[in-house]
């Protein structure tokens, strides 16, 4: 074991780290605003990835420039969803929405296996790496990992600077008396499940440029964003990010020093020893 | 005609009726006051005002308008204005951005920034801690930003529930102070929910006294506050 | 003496809820609880029953230091309470209701004798014709009745009343009345805490009244509702509305 | 007589299913009933926990998992025989859910969710590290020993009969449970969990009981399953899919009753059976099936059996 | 895109996209008004509704080759005939070929085209007037099959059903060894014959089953051929890094293929597995690079070998030669590339393979059926794509069915194990040949492994067969340059 491979490995884990972040943002903000845990997270990403490969293979846009039309059509897909699944149920007991976001899940990945099959795709997008010494970080993880920070700084931008993401953080606190300042709190409610749809679809849509894709690959990030939003509180998009960060740097060293095949051990234990002995997150949550 | 008009409301939880048959009238620029006992049905009157409980019978009319249907965010946007019970502040957001979301109603947010600096005037206390989280000050202060977020709504009508619970007394001063302000330069009309009966009376233009989900009897603050049925109805002595 | 609450304080954050409350409470009395909204009344019941456990002093029930005992343990050891918001088990029956209390309560019944005492409860509160109805469609006065049904199905030694008249009308207040005073006369201790003020001034053997989590008062009803003191809590201060007018007039 | 007619429902519904491939004689007869069967025996196991004390277990077929690695362990390696090594997997899982208990079930709604999400991931993590256990490959169990209960025909035969019998006493026991002093404590803390401690209810040890009950089940089914497959591995002993159809099963038929499971896990399985060999929906039979729960969660959410019991009270005696 | 055929449905749907009134139903829920949430709300479940069966039926329409349920496809110019008992000897008999696939899930895809080619060889079959037999009975195939859904739980129910209810004369494995292991526990119980294909494991020919034959090379020889390759390039390369997916399949694979490495002189500086839905490796990329191997071998299925493939060429890894499971051969593994260059992999099977009715002849061997080259043409016209070692697989399982019962002259199991027992046959596929000894009855020991590597050629990508030497398209290229 030596310095460059710990350094490169926590490089590789940090980058990826990012976009894990992202993808747990759309999670944890649909939770801190409306107490839903949104079961068909992971299908969304991969609707995501499906939307950058798509338009990357079939139109030949760059992918990047696609993944702006994906995250747009995120919030559509997002708003009604929530319109469909999420508003009849969002005062219900939590086992209510966790399955009415679940069929959603079932929904998409039956639709989605019925039309894409479960192959894998690739899209075939490069940069060129970046090589300094030691470490080789490849283009297209640097400009996910750059971009993943952007679209952070984007929503930061949004929640604190803008009126709408105002409200957003209104309804999140204190749905009542938003209602009452004259807050419409239906359309923020869609509003902010359709951005925390589009954050996931921004995510699955990153994702698509580094690794390969399936429909059934969100899957994998859906529980990764668990034990994200876990780690960095419910409800907190910020902590999430940095749940993210912590995220890839244990799946990066991890396998420097162990098996591979103990990180999601690792993870999992984490994940449940986090909320049984701080259920608020290592950065805190929202107040209930 | 009345600001606002309730005519034989009924209504309450599920199957249980709270309100039965209230009728309530408030005059432009006035101060109106509202006692009674706990459980009298007050909170829940004012719930159905502002539209967070639908009327079961009767209805609820605003400026002129039958409001009695409306979603309370379709309320406040005409101006009718809840300061609720228990504060209900957006406790993870800095007391400028509470402020700033008090201004939702499209009218008053072309005015927000005058508006702002009309209430640091009013609490000068605001003003000092614009960049603190709401959730982080005393109850008084929080209780100086419900109020406030509410004018900076510029309600027609602001609607006040207890707005002296649990404030120590000097706090109360200040409150009450600066919603007399409040109605006599800008000529606010205020529906008041008080607990302390007499200093409601006090300030107080009329004030209506309900028990049981109906009015008992109202009259002018002066006239309440010297009947004698009322002391007995507040300390059963 | 059945309870001994002493020097009680409960911090929640940087407010004082309950400020240095003590009192003791002999068997068989009534004991009222007064104060105006936010004084910290039921924080102070939340204290004894061990919902919370308090930041520093002690409470004695029956000769046992039960501080810091969970709310189940002290429950089965004499102590029965209802919440000021009612909390029915919905989904459950009024017969089911009452005999949780009387299975899980004191004598710790089996199912069998717990169905025959939750029997003679609900028809002691009158709510004989509504066994088989679920106790999420009651009405409130009939929550509140179901309530203390739970609580005297355990047959405690203490029951702690929260504001059992809140939300009656005149006819189920007087008949609740009724009721409490007969559960006296079964020689069960009760602390309650009401806000009908005539109500309470009847029924209570003594009376302590709270103001900002602090006591201000412990005596007889006639005592207590002369107390200047008293008055100025639940009135407000006369002088401090007038400050307001003079100023204004200045 | 009365009171027992909740139970005598569902112990039919039991029955009659158990002895449709006698009737039939049909071995497909008797394999179609075993996947409903144990469906059942899964779903009425979970509706202890989920039903009647309220905590939502997205994980729990763990035990089921946890169950069948133990058994199959004893039964391949040690060369326990079939029965011993059901024990040594409802053991286990009973093991299992015991300490979970005194940790997880601290935590309520979404939180107590997640981390049986989290519990069993971790467990399936674990498992494939386990080299005793086989790693990923898992571990097979040579055909021959079939040869100890009659042959493989017979044994299959043998492990209808013992599902079936699990079954049942599922249902039995989910009905004692139920009308028991116990099981009343439970419905209390599904309530509301901190009036139920006012009244007495010795809310935490509760919890882990009707925890430890509903993992007993699938941990003795878990082995019965592997044992009839032949082999073990982590992905199909600890599936996270199964583990919300069987919270669907029991959504399904009416959460908290007797007969709910027993109606969901049968209707759902049935229904299952018929989009997959479906002409129109066999493509596309997932969607389908999503669509379908989320029109009862919107529309039905208590299920069916708590509709029909809202819906005619008089019911409720019937229904149990 | 790798799947024409999948293409068509996606175009199909594209008209059942919401349509702008559809749109403005939704536009309506946005400003949603008190009072007509509930009916806002049966409006979207039926329109919910309609969309997925306008889906559904989409999604029939162009995936499907295997059509109603039961999946009977009755052979062009047969009359279906229910029942193998009711045709009197001498007559007409339709055999009934019992299978499951996995039309959802995991092993969606290579499932689907082991389907496939197994239909294109009843179809063949069938065309041709089916199989006469010496009493002049004729026989024809038609195949039932059910969706397993890629999971264990319903395969036993699914085969039982096949083995009595359908009463299938013979059974086909699902694809993948751990649903062929519960599959076989039902077919050997019935005493049905099973020929397995896509369940390349060898735990399941361990187990004592008397009636179940294995068409794919087994695991424990799928990367040695590599090891012989990598030694006739380069003896002084000598460190191997093992990095494999954590399954049933892969890690059998690598547990021999370590072995066998090992006993010819290699240091294994590296061996460790990857849970099988990785989808980054720079952990173990990184480890590899400081473990400083000359050879990579390993990989899993397609999705993690090409991922692993695409990561190792965007790290710049100095090895000399790499190859994988799975992932290669897969005609859509060219989609990496620039990555895919000199990546190599063992196959079942290439189109560019050779092998012919002459060389079985020369081998002592028997042949039946079409050529490589007819085989996939026929695919081609039939599914529109290059068939790959799975659609392959499932042809020749039924060629090698086809076999037996000609050979037993017979359609009874005893009669047809024993020909199977007895086999030496050679098909477009290559050698087969069966293990008869009690433990591992069953497994394949003739069939051998080619080892494919992607080269440059003319502008794009090629694969080449580089190994057996006598088989061999092009010369492989070594080292792997950067």
């Amino acid at each position: 074991m030596n310095l460059d491979v710990l350094i490169a490995s926590a490089v590789d884990g940090l980058l990826i780290g990012f976009v894990y972040g992202v993808a747990a943002m759309g999670l944890t903000l649909i939770f801190g605003v409306m107490d839903v845990i949104n079961l068909a997270h992971g299908p969304l990403i991969a609707i995501g990835m499906f939307g950058v490969y798509e338009i990357f293979t079939y139109v030949g846009m760059n992918p990047y420039l696609a993944l702006i039309i994906v995250a747009v059509v995120g919030l559509a897909v997002g708003v009604l969803v929530y319109f469909v699944a999420v508003h009849r149920v969002i005062d219900a007991p939590p086992l209510s929405s966790l399955l009415s976001t679940f069929s959603v899940n079932m929904m998409i990945i039956g639709v989605g296996t019925a039309i894409l099959t479960t192959s894998a795709y690739n899209v075939d997008f490069s940069l060129p790496s970046l090589d300094t010494g030691p470490i080789t970080v490849t283009g297209t993880r640097l400009a996910a990992a750059l971009i993943a920070v952007g679209v952070t700084a984007l929503l930061y931008a949004f929640l604190y600077r803008t009126r709408s993401g105002k409200y957003i953080r209104a309804v999140a606190n204190n749905r009542q008396a938003a209602e009452l300042m004259g807050i419409p709190s239906t359309r923020i409610l869609a509003l902010a499940f359709g951005i925390g749809t589009m954050l996931a679809m921004t995510a699955g849509g990153l994702i698509a440029t580094i690794l390969p894709i399936n429909i059934l690959a969100g899957g994998t990030y859906e529980l990764k964003s668990f034990v994200i939003v876990v780690l960095g509180g419910l409800g907190n998009p910020l902590g999430a990010l940095v749940g993210g960060l912590i995220l890839g740097l244990i799946e990066g060293l991890v396998p420097v020093f162990m098996k591979t095949t103990w990180v999601p051990v690792l993870e999992f234990g984490l994940f449940i020893l986090i909320l049984l002995v701080m259920p608020q997150g290592l950065f805190g949550r929202k107040e209930s | 005609m009345a600001l606002l008009e309730v005519k034989d409301l009924t209504s309450g939880y599920g199957e249980l009726q709270i309100l039965w048959g209230m009728n309530l009238e408030v005059e432009q620029g006035k101060l109106t006051a509202l006692v009674g006992s706990n459980g009298a049905g007050k909170t829940t009157l004012l719930r159905a005002i502002v539209g967070q409980l639908f009327p079961w019978q009767g209805t609820v009319t605003f400026d002129g308008r039958d409001v009695s249907k409306l979603r309370p965010y379709t309320k406040a946007e005409l101006g009718l204005i809840m300061v609720p019970e228990g504060r209900q502040l957006f406790t993870d957001m800095t007391v400028q951005e509470n402020l700033e979301m008090g201004a939702t109603p499209k009218h008053s947010r072309i005015h927000m920034d005058r508006n702002l600096a009309k209430v640091f005037d009013l609490f000068p206390r605001l003003r000092e801690r614009a960049k603190q989280t709401a959730g982080t000050m005393s109850g008084g202060e929080q209780q100086m930003l419900a109020v406030a977020r509410g004018i900076m709504s510029e309600p027609k009508i602001l609607i006040i529930d207890e707005l002296s619970l649990g404030l120590a007394p000097v706090l109360t001063l200040d409150l009450f102070q600066a919603l007399r302000r409040l109605q006599r330069e800008e000529g606010t009309t205020i529906l008041l929910v008080e607990q302390n009966v007499r200093m409601a009376l006090k300030v107080s233009d009329y004030a209506y006294v309900v028990s049981e989900g109906k009015v008992d009897f109202h009259g002018p603050s002066s006239e309440v506050e010297n009947n004698p049925a009322v002391r007995e109805a507040y300390l059963g002595i | 003496m059945i309870l001994h609450v002493e020097n009680v304080t409960k911090q929640f954050g940087g407010l004082t809820a309950v400020d240095n409350v003590t009192f003791s409470l002999e068997g068989g009395e009534i004991l009222g609880l007064i104060g105006p909204n936010g004084a910290g009344k039921t924080t102070l019941f939340n204290c004894i029953n061990g919902v919370y456990t308090p930041t520093s002093g002690r409470v004695v029930f029956r000769d046992e230091d039960i501080t810091g005992k969970r709310t189940y343990d002290i429950a089965r050891r004499g102590m029965a309470r209802t919440h000021q918001i009612v909390r029915p088990l919905n989904d459950l029956t009024v017969r089911e209701n009452v005999i949780v209390g009387a299975c899980y309560g004191r004598e710790g019944l089996s199912l069998h004798a717990a169905t025959e005492v939750a029997e003679d409860v609900i028809e002691f509160v009158g709510l004989t014709d509504r066994v088989e109805m679920l106790a999420g469609s009651l009405n409130v006065a009939q929550k509140k009745r179901l309530e203390m049904a739970r609580a005297l199905a355990a047959n405690p030694y203490l029951l702690l009343l929260d504001e059992v008249l809140a939300g009656l009308n005149t006819s189920e207040v007087t008949s609740m009345l009724d009721t409490i005073r007969q559960i006296r006369d079964r020689g069960i201790t009760i602390i309650m805490i009401e806000h009908i003020m005539h109500a309470i001034m009847n029924l209570s053997d003594r009376i302590i009244v709270l103001n900002y989590g602090e006591m201000i008062a412990d005596g007889l009803p006639d005592e207590v509702a002369q107390n200047p003191q008293v008055i100025e809590a639940y009135l407000g201060d006369e002088d401090l509305a007038a400050k307001i007018l003079e100023e204004e007039r200045s | 007589m009365k009171r027992f007619t909740g139970l005598l429902l569902s112990v039919l519904a039991v029955i009659v299913l158990a002895v449709i491939p006698l009737i039939s004689g049909k071995a497909s007869t008797r394999e179609a009933m075993f996947t409903i069967l144990m469906a059942i025996a899964l779903a009425s196991s979970l509706n202890m926990l989920l039903g009647y004390t309220g905590y939502v277990s997205f994980g729990h077929i763990v035990f089921f998992g946890v169950g069948g690695y133990a058994g199959f362990y004893t039964l391949t390696v040690l060369g326990w025989n079939l029965w011993l090594s059901m024990l040594v997997g409802g053991a286990t899982a009973a093991l299992l859910a015991y300490l979970l208990g005194k940790s997880i079930l601290r935590l309520r709604g979404a939180y107590f969710a997640l981390a049986t999400i989290g519990v069993n991931e971790a467990m399936r993590a674990l498992v494939n590290n386990m080299d005793f256990l086989g790693g990923p490959i898992g571990m097979t169990m040579k055909f021959s020993v079939y040869n100890e209960y009659g042959g493989a025909a017979n044994a299959l035969w043998l492990v209808y009969w013992v599902l079936s019998g699990i079954a049942l006493l599922v249902v039995i026991v989910s009905y004692l449970v139920k009308r028991s002093k116990f099981g009343l404590g439970l419905m209390a803390i599904r309530e509301d969990e901190d009036a139920a401690e006012v009244m007495g209810v010795r809310a935490p040890s509760a919890k882990t009981w009707s925890y430890v009950l509903s993992a007993v089940f699938p941990g003795l089914i878990g082995m019965l399953f592997f044992f009839k497959n032949g082999n073990i591995e982590p992905g199909d002993a600890f599936r996270l899919h199964l583990s919300i159809e069987l919270i669907v099963m029991v959504m399904l038929g009416g959460f908290g009753t007797v007969l709910g499971p027993v109606l969901g896990a049968g209707v759902y399985q049935q229904l299952r059976k018929l989009l997959l060999t479906s002409p129109v929906f066999k493509n596309i039979q997932l969607a389908v099936a999503g669509v379908l729960l989320l029109l009862i969660i919107l529309f039905i959410p208590t299920g069916a059996v708590g509709w029909l019991r809202r819906r005619f009270p008089r019911l409720r005696r019937v229904l149990e | 895109m790798p799947y024409v055929g999948t293409r068509s449905t996606w175009l199909l749907l594209v008209p059942h996209k919401p349509k702008p009134t559809e749109l403005d139903g939704n536009i309506e829920l946005f400003c949603i008004k008190e009072g007509t949430v509930r009916r806002t709300y049966v409006w979207t479940a039926l329109l919910l509704v309609l969309a997925l069966v306008m889906a559904a039926c989409g999604g029939t329409s162009g995936t499907t080759e295997t059509t109603a349920a039961p999946n009977t496809t009755a052979a062009p110019g047969t009359t279906a005939a229910s029942g193998t008992t009711a045709a009197p000897s001498g007559e007409m008999k339709t055999l009934k070929i019992g299978f499951t696939t996995s039309i959802t899930g995991k092993y969606n895809t290579e499932s689907t085209r082991q389907d496939n080619g197994l239909q294109l060889w009843m179809d063949d079959v069938n065309a041709a007037g089916g199989i006469t037999l010496s009493d002049g009975t004729v026989l024809k195939f038609e195949a039932v099959s059910y969706d397993d859904e890629s999971n264990k739980d319903r395969v036993q129910e699914l085969y039982t059903k096949l083995a009595t209810d359908d009463d299938a004369d013979f059974l086909i494995s699902p694809y993948s060894s751990g649903l062929t292991a519960a599959s076989a526990v039902i077919a050997e119980q019935y005493g049905k014959v099973m020929i397995t294909t896509g369940a390349a494991s060898d735990s399941v020919y361990t187990q004592g089953y008397t009636g179940v034959y294995q068409v794919y090379t087994p695991s424990s020889r799928y990367l040695t051929s590599s090891v012989d390759l990598l030694g006739s390039l380069d003896p002084s390369a000598k460190k191997i890094a093992f990095v494999y997916e954590n399954s049933n399949f892969s890690t059998g694979v690598a547990e021999a293929a370590k072995a066998y490495a090992e006993s010819n002189g290699y240091e294994v500086v590296l061996y460790e597995g990857y849970d099988p839905d990785t989808q980054d490796f720079s952990a173990f990329i990184n480890k590899i690079e400081a473990s400083g191997p000359d050879a990579i071998l390993g990989g899993g299925h397609f999705q993690d070998g090409s991922a692993f493939a695409r990561q190792l060429y965007e790290k710049k890894i100095p090895v000399k030669f790499v190859s994988l499971l799975v992932a290669p051969p897969e005609p859509s593994f060219s989609e990496l590339g620039d990555a895919a260059v000199g990546v190599a992999g063992p196959s079942q099977w290439e189109p560019l393979v050779k092998f012919t009715e002459d060389a079985a002849m020369a081998a002592g061997a028997d042949w039946i059926g079409l050529t490589g080259d007819e085989f996939v043409a026929e695919y081609q016209a039939a599914y529109g794509e290059e068939p790959s070692y799975h659609a392959a697989g499932g042809y020749a399982a039924g060629l090698l069915l086809q076999y037996a019962i000609q050979k037993a002259d017979s359609t009874d199991a005893d009669a047809i194990k024993a020909a199977l027992d007895a086999t030496n046959l050679m098909t477009f596929f290559g050698d087969l040949k069966f293990d008869t000894s009690p433990d591992h009855h069953g497994l394949q020991i003739g069939h051998d492994m080619v080892v494919v590597q992607w080269q440059k050629a003319d502008g794009g990508l090629q694969k080449q067969i580089v190994w057996p030497e006598s088989g061999a398209t092009a010369a492989p290229l070594y080292p792997l340059g950067q």
